[in-house]
């Protein structure tokens, strides 16, 4: 196949900073009381990219996500943010969490504003804030339930809150741990189509951690395929699309056949870890 | 109908209460001398509300447990955040509170007296010390139970400590406030006699004292029923109040 | 004195204490000699006098603490109330197999320790051989506690004040006061009076005496118009005491007209007395370098006002 | 190394405390004779245990404590169960707690007297009756506050009620119920003095008694801090044992 | 297509109770506040089927669960199962919830263990018990994991807990709300072979919530379409594919078409939805 340059990232990233260079993995190790969760990783991220991962389920992927975010730091290695080693989170990083995080003591409208009406944004007019909750109660199809508390909202919705409230905070960096698995098809298209619209119009860079191997081919422009635990980058996949992609991009031969290359290679860190065992 | 039928609910429990206290009374276990029956105690109640100083007693106590109460939960509330927050405070208050609250009220009388005189100030610092330390503890450890991911959430959100306090931990310590100032409620009426014990001229703690110089049963009992009523109105009245903050909890008990 | 003084006065409310108080009250004797007192009410005398240390009042009325805390350096005595004669007494149970002080040899007695009744069993306990320390056991509750506990035969004796002895004479029908202060006057007595602040003493001598000035037309009233005087006291004060009671709480204790109390005054009986108690509160209470009597009781001021 | 500065961190609050009593007894914002010096008070406390008998009342006062602690709880974990967990029992001993749990020690003396004599029982019913008080509504608070999924999945799974509540319920609610403990735990010191007002023989709090009976202040400070002293090591103790059963817990503060 | 033979199911079900219909949604209805959830849904389940539910987020599919497994009562109409109406959960009905809820206080093993140590399954020899553990631990691949706390375990593993958990109790009926949704696509489809087996072998009638439309067919006999909320029954659709699936059936023809055309409903009802609002 050879729409996608594929290599293996075995030395530690070149220790000069360039420009475009956003994140920097520096043979980063992790373990967790007996057991060993990343075992070397180096990778970069550059300003721009949409980067997914993807990789058996447990095998690390939010562990490493969390060292982008500033909630977990490196056994041996670091995590450099433009150059200087994270040590905590910050609003330059949006993070999507995997169970949601939605607060419940907010409504659905409160929880989307949450994030503009903290000092961050005091940049911001009232006018802009409340259109930008708007926006997004539209976009997720929550306006029903503007007033709703999360324990009345079914999972799915509570999913697409989640994913509102990290959106209207507009962070440079996105970082999303499986932010549509709880989603329809179609909702999921919508979502898709809705940040690659985001990506396109605000130039941010992205981190998305995703199961499906289609998703990851659709969004991203770089693929990180990641071993079982102790997960290592066992490749890298450029892909080769350009940025204005739609849903007719599915049927193509080249990504069906991109889609067949990625789910081999999964499939393979999937019997070793059954192996492993 | 409803209503009523919900109202005799309510009423059950002190009804059973009272026949109880009548059974007590009529089986002969105690010496009826030391125990006097509830409608005598009603009359008590009624006579001395009728002319007046019972009222303002008991206004007297309720202010005083309203501004002790008050102000115990004022301090408790943020030192009960303080100590579960962060790890240098806790490091050092937690042990001077748990050495703190554990002292008596009534060993404290003196030094009180001593150092704070016997006005108001003096009655409302014992009921202050009571409510703050049954309080900052019942804080402090609904505080420690706070799942991290909303503190992470709110931090990835560009919230600074500050917001993450009043916007994230307060909403979320409201329940154990609402416990706390439970607690510190009954624990500060149940101090109120200590506190009226500095040279009490008026308030029940103050009757109650007063009857036992004169070995008056029935007031004594007066007394401390109307103590246990004034307690039992406040804490309804908090529980109402606080009712619709906890709208957004799932809860097994509604 | 031309203006008015405010003074803050702690009593307690017993008719040893404050009858003379609410009498002079009655008949204006504080207007008159131009004092402005506020009362504050309190329960034990050991309250007062800490509320006197930390400076919320001026002067008190007490009973026999006035020989504790100005030994302690606490305040100064400058005027006797009235001698506490029958006041404390001692109460036994024979349903328990008490009935005479050899009974009490090895037996609880709940008493309120440091108080009136507590000097008063003491000395009852050593003028009848008994060892208060080692013979029997003393329990300290406060006197509505004590007096509980004898009625409910938890104790089989309780020294105790007027006007316990009344539940007590009404609950237990076969109680039986072994002995009262009385027995031990005048040999000991004990003293209830008052004392003033420290430093109040020194700067307002002329308050205190005029406190005795507004005192002594009250003392006289009491003892020449006992009757009309307590009937007053009963509706004005003690209205939820009857009256007959009131009588017998007056009968329990000793007053004595002016000249009778300058003359012990002057011969040093009273100080013998207050001394007797004050040795009792060094030994029991661990008072180190108690102040005699003589240096903390200042009878001029008295003797002054009385001419 | 390591080690020595933690043992001096925990110190620290303590030194500071002390430091600030020297202080102010030696800024003369109160009279010298009104604040012994700390150390007139420890050379009290040593002197006394030295002659033994201090041990000795300590050690009363810790049993009773203790004894007032462990039945108070006892009683408090399962009526809090109840009533967060039955509406018919809530509705119906909710008010009595709320009644009851104000209503304050030492004015129950005389009925204690009464009913218990003035024996241990007495002492150790007072103890009981605040620790149960205190503790009942923080476990009733906490149950009340359970997500109610994990009830169905034990449902779903067969549980009957029973099962529900001992293998759901109680786990859930550990948490609360060491609050709780450590909330009645103070309140029982608290009530230490009450307790051995009812005949104060022996304990600290007798000591206390008698102690303030002639104003011997060092000794009232000493009983003070022997009290302080010794609920802060039981709060430690109790939080060390049970530091294990909340290891499962995402908790903010460690 | 003619595989599939589709009929909407309009009046409420026969009232006459056969011996292996086993679930009756007869007319029901269901508001949530001023929101209409479920709008006079009538099926039957039988005996043995695997039935799956599609439709999109926040239709109303959990809330038509919740009340078969006994959490919520219709407020119109009934739901009868084996022909008396639903009054509370039971062990017959063995529910994994959308949000799992793993018990935080038990570790992996215990969590596990927790349905067989009830009453229920007081006829169950210790020896068996423990086998049934182990079996499940090894079959969700949990083994390194058994004395974790949940708070310890990554979102995939924690599903798979929940999911082990709800096989062990062995219920005869199983309600499983989006099961799969925090997989990789191989652990997904060991899941779905797993479960292919377990209804085999011992004959169970199963529910199903998702949102993949290949593993609706993958997996089930009868697929119904909810609507957009207010849900009803938009279709039901028979899947004419034997007990007997493996993998190589997704390659079919038949398979492919059967997914395309539902594809096609799910997105008239997603389409319908938007225009809704
Ligand atoms: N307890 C409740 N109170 C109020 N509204 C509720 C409650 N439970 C569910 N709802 C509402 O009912 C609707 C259907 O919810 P439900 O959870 O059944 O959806 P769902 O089909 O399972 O969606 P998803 O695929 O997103 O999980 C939603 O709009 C939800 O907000
Ligand atoms: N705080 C922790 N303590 C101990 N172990 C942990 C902790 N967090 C994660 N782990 C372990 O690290 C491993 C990787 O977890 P991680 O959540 O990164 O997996 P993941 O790739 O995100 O998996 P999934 O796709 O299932 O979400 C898991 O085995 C998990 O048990
Ligand atoms: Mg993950
Ligand atoms: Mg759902």
């Amino acid at each position: 196949m050879n729409a996608s340059a594929s290599f293996q990232l075995c030395e530690p990233a070149a220790s000069a900073h360039s420009p475009d260079v956003k994140v920097q993995f520096r043979d980063v190790y992790k373990t967790y009381g007996r057991i060993e969760v990343v075992h070397g990783v180096s990778f970069d991220i550059n300003e721009g990219d949409f980067i997914s991962l993807v990789g058996p389920s447990g095998c690390g992927k939010t562990t490493m996500m969390n060292m982008l975010a500033g909630f977990t730091e490196p056994d041996r290695g670091e995590v450099l943010l433009e150059g200087n080693r994270v040590t905590g989170p910050g609003p330059d990083r949006g993070v999507m969490f995997q169970d949601y995080g939605v607060f419940p003591w907010l409504t659905v409208e409160q929880n989307i504003r949450f994030g503009l009406d903290l000092r961050v944004k005091r940049g911001m007019s009232k006018e802009e804030k409340r259109e930008t909750v708007e926006k997004y109660i539209a976009l997720m199809r929550l306006g029903d339930f503007r007033d709703a508390w999360p324990k009345n909202l079914s999972g799915g919705m509570r999913q697409r809150l989640a994913l509102a409230r990290a959106y209207a905070a507009n962070p440079h960096f996105l970082l999303m741990d499986e932010p549509f698995g709880a989603l329809d098809a179609q909702t999921r298209s919508a979502m898709h189509d809705l940040l690659l619209g985001i990506m396109q119009s605000e130039r941010k860079t992205a981190l998305l951690i995703t199961h499906s191997v289609e998703e990851a081919i659709y969004l991203s422009n770089r693929i990180l395929v990641i071993s079982a635990r102790p997960s290592r980058v066992v490749e890298e996949i450029r892909v080769p699309f350009s940025d204005q992609r739609d849903r007719e991009l599915l049927d193509t031969h080249e990504f069906i056949e991109m889609r067949r290359h990625l789910r081999d290679l999964v499939m393979q860190q999937y019997a070793q870890q059954q192996e492993l065992r | 109908m409803q209503r009523l039928a919900e109202f005799g609910w309510r009423l059950l429990p002190f009804i059973a209460a009272i026949t109880i206290w009548y059974l007590v009374r009529w089986s002969g276990l105690v010496d009826q001398g030391l125990l006097p029956p509830p409608h005598a105690v009603f009359v008590e109640i009624w006579r001395r509300s009728l002319d007046g100083g019972f009222l303002l007693d008991a206004w007297m106590s309720v202010r005083r447990v309203l501004l002790g109460l008050f102000f115990g939960m004022l301090l408790a509330v943020p030192v009960g955040f303080l100590i579960g927050w962060n790890r240098g405070v806790r490091r050092f208050v937690d042990p001077l509170v748990n050495f703190f609250r554990a002292l008596p009220p009534i060993a404290l009388i003196p030094l009180v007296i001593v150092y704070l005189g016997i006005g108001e100030v003096a009655k409302v610092a014992i009921l202050f010390y009571a409510a703050f330390f049954a309080g900052v503890i019942v804080m402090y450890e609904g505080m420690s139970q706070i799942n991290p991911l909303f503190v992470r959430v709110a931090r990835t959100l560009g919230a600074t400590d500050w917001e993450i306090f009043y916007k994230v931990i307060i909403p979320l310590t409201i329940p154990h406030v609402l416990t706390a100032t439970r607690v510190a409620l009954g624990v500060a009426w149940a101090t109120l006699v200590a506190s009226e014990l500095v040279a009490a001229q008026n308030g029940i703690g103050a009757v109650i004292q007063n009857a036992s110089a004169f070995f008056q049963l029935t007031t004594i009992y007066a007394g401390i029923v109307t103590i246990g009523f004034f307690a039992l109105l406040m804490d309804s009245v908090l529980r109402a109040i606080t009712r619709n903050f906890l709208n957004w909890q799932d809860r097994v008990a509604q | 004195a031309g203006s008015t003084d405010p003074i803050r006065v702690g009593y307690l409310h017993t008719l040893a204490v404050d009858g003379q108080i609410w009498t002079a009250q009655h008949q204006g004797e504080w207007e008159k000699q131009g004092l402005k007192p506020t009362f504050t009410r309190f329960y034990t005398g050991l309250e007062i006098f800490q509320a006197m240390v930390g400076g919320s009042i001026d002067v008190l009325a007490t009973g026999a603490v006035i020989s504790n805390f100005p030994s302690r350096g606490q305040g100064k005595a400058f005027l006797i109330n009235s001698v506490e004669f029958a006041t404390a007494q001692l109460w036994v149970n024979p349903a328990m197999g008490v009935s005479s002080f050899a009974d009490l040899k090895g037996k609880r007695i709940a008493t309120s320790i440091g108080t009136t009744a507590h000097v008063f069993l003491d000395t009852a306990l050593r003028a009848n051989g008994i060892d208060p320390k080692s013979d029997v056991q003393i329990i300290n509750q406060r006197m509505p506690d004590a007096t509980t506990a004898f009625i409910s035969g938890a104790v089989p004796a309780v020294a105790l004040w007027v006007p316990f002895n009344l539940q007590v004479r009404e609950r237990v029908k076969d109680a039986k006061m072994l002995v009262d202060a009385s027995k031990f006057y005048p040999d000991a007595a004990i003293l209830g009076g008052w004392a003033a602040r420290n430093d109040f003493y020194d700067e307002r001598k002329d308050v205190l005496e005029r406190i005795i000035k507004t005192w002594l037309p009250a003392n006289k009233e009491l003892i020449e118009n006992t009757d009309a005087t307590l009937k007053m006291l009963q509706q004005t004060q003690y209205p939820d005491v009857p009256l007959s009671e009131l009588t017998e709480q007056f009968k329990a204790e000793k007053l004595f007209p002016a000249e009778k109390w300058a003359e012990m005054y002057k011969d040093g009986t009273v100080t013998a007395w207050l001394n007797r108690v004050t040795d009792f509160y060094a030994k029991i209470g661990g008072i180190s370098d108690a102040v005699p009597a003589s240096k903390y009781f200042d009878p001029s001021l008295f003797l002054k006002a009385v001419g």
